[in-house]
């Protein structure tokens, strides 16, 4: 006795391709999918949301020294960088695009493109921490401060350190993921019936952007 | 022999009571449900225990039931709200006039300095019948001042102050505990408070063996040279500190701050936060030179030098 | 998440607006306002959010489900910073 | 029925290391879980013997003071991330959701399959620190004593438990996608049984609340190895962040374990009373309810922390509002007994232990929220009896009824009946002689986590160790039978409770893809008027 799930829309091509066997038809495998990686996603906002708390009681309680902190990040580099995570957002949803479209080559280049703009931010991001080391301003033994509260300051340069590390960790294991993606395209799994794993990683792709576009303002931008 | 059984802890400060009272009633709601939920299981199990001849007849949901025991408990949740919340504020303002003794607690004891002389491990002496004020400092980790006979707690949080006070009504030995795990020794943090008559706790405070600690920390202020830049006027680099303590002074950054205890410990620790209008942020940090007792000394000092208007 | 496709022209506009914001908040950052540059600051991220999230995020086309899945993260963050922030923001007021 | 013919079931649908360690099968993952939990739980109700021995004299003469702080730190750390989190949801909820919703299976088998290995992973770790050395921070990990003056296994542990922490995270994210994605035609949100909603309301604290403590434990670490003073005073740094952090999934937590219980105790009591349960939605809501409220409640730990007194305030009145929810379900439940046809046993004797129990826990936790009356209890003995009341009296309760009740459906045997009643006795007698004492303790003043007390508490404290070893037996006796009953206990029938539920209507145990069809739901959860 075959079950029409009432409880569900009817998606527009809801087609009956290859889905797992605890899944009626693979329109409800998609949306399942998609709304476990946007309960994934809320995780995230929340471990990342914990740094954010810390940040702002430090922020409002010294608010000269997070200022003058602030004043030694590269606004040049961030700024920067921030367009490249954007144009790798735009480049991601061209793919996500393509899959759709059923475009093997052109989904291969966007992901491809998105994969490179991650490791051109990574490189960036890179030379700045780099930079920081030589300025002494990685917190711990070795950290020297000019300006007037150097602890507190150093309490900005931890934050600074935890908050884009760990976005640069998120943003590794993105790039790993696309990487397996690339292979996968290449051995010609996607197509316009199943293409569920290019969206969920487009998701969580996108998710890394918009931390990026709140830590850029609330690290780089403090008071200029 | 009827083993002594103790059931209540002693009163033995004016809040005592009021928290008491509160205590009682809590157990009588709780005990009013508790029971009210265990004869309902009881008479239930028992009346309709499965026996040949009773079948289970549906009950429909009635809502009044259901607005009863939720506005109820609402009710009565409301009732120890208020009462609660507003004992809290009562008991945990301190009156003024208070008088103050500065306490350090530290990995396992604590140390106590009675402003006019005297210092204790582990004992607090404090006359009955008077408010008392302690000024707690953490030398380490987080620490709690607990007198389960005052019904008094206070944590002792590390880079700050936290205040408790409380009034002994009836003269004896109470016992005092850390009650925030603070490491091995945890458990051996523990003392007695002393409660004398008044009389009896100036004698006691008379013949002291160690100077006060004012005089302590004017000894700290010599040689750690404070007095290059806040005495002499001739190089007055630093601010006055005679007859500041308790007064209201405008920082550099125009705020006006209250000079009290936690101003002083602050600049001397990180000097460059709050810098008095008209002066320079020149001033070193003495960080890991001063504990929080020699901080107390010359706090003493400091109010000893004469006080603005006597607030702490 | 249905399958609608959205065209990339769509696609390229958003980018477009996204670059705009991003020179927004950073003039917006070199106005002194005070307190209100970080209002702004967020209130610039939190459009760039939104969008990346209708468009690239095809939150839009998306069961209503998702819709609720996104904001509650958003919500139990913002739970756990204002109440935090009845500690630290009021350590002065009933008592002294 | 000899053994050559037993039908095809989940059990022994294959054989050998391979088909256990790589299942996909909700409910081998679920067995799975059943054996590490159970072997957490001796390990942890080891420590709490060990700390009662201590306690039975007022000098420490048991164990040094270092050891003594070892044994409840790891006593708290096993028993909350390795046993009272999971149990009910990983090995109930993972065995019966897809059942009782008619699904084939939860919607994501491999991820169900990686929880497990990451709770193992994190088991590992968590032991390799117990066994190297313990921790002795106490489970609350506070700063600064965590991040700077400790000097065990701070490090190791803290690892064990962010790892176990994903566990977690997965598990809620099965169950939500699941319930909302996978219900059988017919089966709308108010024909689900209480069990669903209550692993629902669980698996949102789960999600919503466990990252919150990820990264508390990544801060430790990172203040631990590089001292940059996020939580040091001397640096400019405020411990009382830790605690807002940690706390904020730490109080959910209390949620996320005893939510669970309710859920079984809902199934339990329309069970054996024959009839449905009073106040449906209500009780449905309430569960969403705890969840929600539960997330506004945690500044209740730090009334006398050097929190602002604002700050208690507003925590206090949100704390009494939680308690609201739990009471409308203790009153269901007590009015589902009402003209029912109550039979008495064994997970019956269970729950009605639960409800008599978690009442008591639940109103001493009007004391905690009340401001005045927590300073004087807060950090005692009275919060000691306050949630293991809760915690013990309930959730551990709820979870072995839930064992015995599902038992045939799991392993297609019977449980020894007198047995199992007689256990339930001592657990309950055994429990209230440990605990109760030491409401009285709390009041007198006698701290929390101390080696060694003053003379006049050591009658509370005899009274209290005599009690957790009868508690200790009454554990031993349902293992032993358990395992017993696998071999030897009657061969079970489909539905030996003849309960209501999808469950009961697969054969016991159920084959490995559970319905041959999937199953239409036409009536409303537990209609047991309908069906005598």
């Amino acid at each position: 006795m075959t079950s029409i799930p009432d409880s569900r829309p009817l998606t527009v091509a809801a087609s009956h391709g290859v889905h797992d066997h605890q899944f009626d038809d693979s329109a409800q495998q998609q949306e399942a999918a998609t709304l476990g990686m946007w309960l994934f996603l809320a995780t995230e906002v929340l471990f990342f949301g914990g740094l954010f708390t810390g940040y702002t009681v430090y922020r409002s309680a010294y608010p000269n020294a997070f200022g003058e902190a602030s004043r030694h990040l590269d606004l040049v580099l961030g700024t920067v960088n921030t367009g490249v995570l954007l144009l790798s957002s735009f480049s991601m949803a061209m793919a996500v695009q393509s899959a759709q479209l059923g475009k093997r080559w052109r989904l291969l280049g966007f992901l491809t493109s998105t994969a490179v703009l991650g490791a051109v931010f990574l490189a960036i991001k890179f030379t700045e921490y780099v930079h920081k080391f030589h300025e002494h301003l990685v917190p711990g033994s070795q950290f020297v401060f000019s300006g007037p509260e150097s602890q507190h300051a150093q309490l900005f340069f931890s934050f600074y350190f935890a908050m884009t590390g760990l976005h640069a960790l998120h943003m590794i294991i993105g790039i790993v993921m696309l990487a397996v993606l690339m292979v996968l395209t290449l051995a010609n799994t996607f197509g316009p019936e199943y293409h569920t794993p290019i969206e969920t990683i487009g998701l969580y792709w996108h998710f890394v952007d918009v931390i990026w576009v709140f830590l850029f303002p609330l690290l780089y931008l403090v008071s200029r | 022999m009827l083993i002594e059984l103790p059931f209540w802890p002693q009163q033995a400060s004016t809040v005592a009571g009021s928290v008491d009272v509160l205590s009682i009633f809590l157990t009588l709601v709780a005990s009013f449900f508790s029971f009210l939920i265990f004869l309902l299981i009881f008479f239930f199990a028992i009346r309709f225990r499965r026996r040949p001849g009773l079948t289970a007849t549906p009950v429909p949901t009635r809502l009044s039931l259901e607005v009863l025991w939720t506005a109820v408990p609402l009710g009565l949740t409301a009732v120890m709200f208020t009462w609660g919340s507003g004992l809290y504020l009562h008991n945990q303002q301190d009156p003024p006039g208070a008088m103050n003794i500065y306490v350090v607690g530290k990995q396992w004891m604590w140390t106590v300095e009675h402003l006019e002389g005297r210092r204790e491990i582990g004992e607090l002496h404090v006359p009955a019948g008077r408010p008392v004020k302690l000024i707690l400092a953490s030398q380490d980790v987080i620490h709690d001042f607990f007198i389960p006979a005052f019904r008094v707690k206070q944590d002792v949080v590390p880079g700050r102050y936290t205040t408790l006070w409380f009034e002994a009504t009836r003269i004896g030995s109470y016992r005092l505990v850390c009650a925030q795990y603070c490491g091995t020794r945890h458990s051996g943090m523990i003392g007695n408070v002393v409660v004398m008559e008044p009389q009896d706790y100036q004698n006691w405070l008379a013949n002291g063996a160690d100077d006060p600690p004012a005089k302590a920390g004017e000894r700290l202020f010599r040689t750690f040279s404070c007095a290059g830049c806040h005495e002499l006027q001739a190089t007055q680099k630093g601010p006055p500190l005679i007859g500041m303590y308790g007064k209201s002074v405008r920082m550099e950054s125009g705020e006006t701050v209250a000079f009290d205890d936690a101003y002083i410990r602050e600049s001397i620790l990180n000097p460059n936060e709050k810098v008095v209008e008209g002066y320079r942020p020149i001033m070193p940090t003495f960080r890991n030179q001063l504990n929080e007792d020699e901080i107390f000394q010359i706090i003493a000092y400091i109010r000893s030098l004469g006080a603005g208007d006597a607030k702490p | 998440m249905s399958n609608t496709i959205v065209s990339t022209r769509t696609y390229l506009a958003t980018f477009v607006l996204l670059l705009v914001l991003l020179a927004l908040t950073i003039v917006a950052a070199y106005i002194p306002m005070g307190r209100f540059n970080w209002v702004a600051a967020m209130t610039i991220s939190a459009a760039k959010t939104a969008l990346i999230a209708s468009f690239f995020m095809h939150l839009r086309s998306s069961h209503r489900l998702v819709w609720i899945a996104a904001c509650a993260g958003c919500f139990w963050l913002a739970l756990l910073m204002i109440l935090s922030l009845t500690d630290f923001w009021t350590r002065g007021w009933l008592l002294p | 029925m000899t053994h050559a013919n037993v039908p095809e079931n989940y059990l022994n649908a294959s054989w050998g290391w391979r088909s256990w360690l790589l299942t996909r099968d909700h409910k081998r993952i679920a067995l799975l879980y059943l054996i590490s939990i159970t072997l957490f739980f001796i390990v942890g109700g080891f420590f709490a013997l060990l700390i009662r021995l201590e306690l039975l004299t007022p000098a420490g003469d048991l164990v040094q003071a270092e050891t003594y702080n070892k044994l409840f730190t790891m006593h708290g750390l096993i028993m909350i991330f390795f046993f009272l989190i999971p149990s009910i949801p990983s090995v109930l909820g993972n065995f019966l959701i897809p059942l009782m919703i008619g699904a084939r299976d939860l919607a994501f088998p491999k991820l169900n399959l990686l929880s497990w290995y990451i709770y193992i992973i994190g088991g590992v770790f968590t032991l390799a620190a117990v066994v190297t050395g313990g921790v002795d921070t106490g489970w609350t990990f506070y700063t600064p004593y965590s991040s700077t003056y400790a000097n065990s296994n701070v490090i190791l542990t803290a690892l064990g438990i962010f790892i176990t922490g994903f566990s977690s995270i997965l598990t809620g994210l099965n169950f939500i996608v699941t319930i909302h994605k996978m219900r059988a035609p017919g089966l709308t949100w108010l024909r689900l049984p209480l069990f669903i909603w209550a692993h629902y309301a669980t698996s949102l604290i789960m999600v919503l609340g466990t990252p919150v403590l990820a990264i508390s434990i990544t801060l430790i670490l990172l203040e631990r190895s590089f001292h940059s003073g996020i939580f040091d005073p001397k640096l400019g740094g405020d411990p009382l962040l830790f605690q807002h952090l940690f706390w904020f999934y730490s109080h959910p937590a209390v949620y996320i374990m005893i939510l669970p219980g309710m859920g079984v105790v809902s199934e339990i009591v329309t069970c054996y009373s024959r009839k449905k349960i009073f106040g449906y939605t209500f009780v449905a809501l309430s569960s969403l309810a705890i969840a929600a409220l539960g997330f506004l409640v945690w500044g209740h730990h730090m009334f006398v922390s050097g929190a602002s007194p604002f700050a208690g305030m507003v925590f206090s009145m949100l704390s009494f509002l939680v308690a609201i929810p739990s009471g409308i379900k203790v009153f269901n439940w007590t009015a589902t007994l009402y003209k029912g046809s109550i039979s008495f046993d064994a997970p019956m004797l269970y729950a009605l232990g639960f409800i008599g129990l978690f009442t008591i826990g639940g109103l001493t936790g009007l004391f905690l929220a009340t401001l005045a009356v927590d300073v004087h209890v807060h950090d005692t003995y009275f919060v000691i009896a306050h949630f293991h009341y809760i915690m013990v009296g309930g959730a551990v309760m709820a979870y072995f009824g839930g064992i015995h009740f599902w038992w045939p459906k799991i392993t297609g045997r019977l449980y020894p009946e007198v047995w199992a009643r007689i256990a339930a006795l001592i657990v309950f007698i055994g429990f209230n002689l440990t605990f109760f004492p030491q409401f009285l303790l709390g009041y007198l003043g006698m701290p929390r986590r101390y080696h060694a007390y003053p003379e006049e508490f050591q009658v509370w404290n005899v009274m209290s160790t005599a009690g957790a070893s009868i508690l200790g037996l009454g554990y031993l006796i349902p293992i032993i039978y358990l395992l017993w009953s696998l071999r030897y206990g009657r061969v079970a029938t489909e539905n030996p409770w003849n309960a209501m539920g999808l469950e009961w209507q697969t054969p016991s145990p159920p084959p490995e893809s559970n319905f041959a069809a999937t199953p239409i739901v036409t009536e409303e959860a537990y209609s047991y008027d309908i069906h005598t």
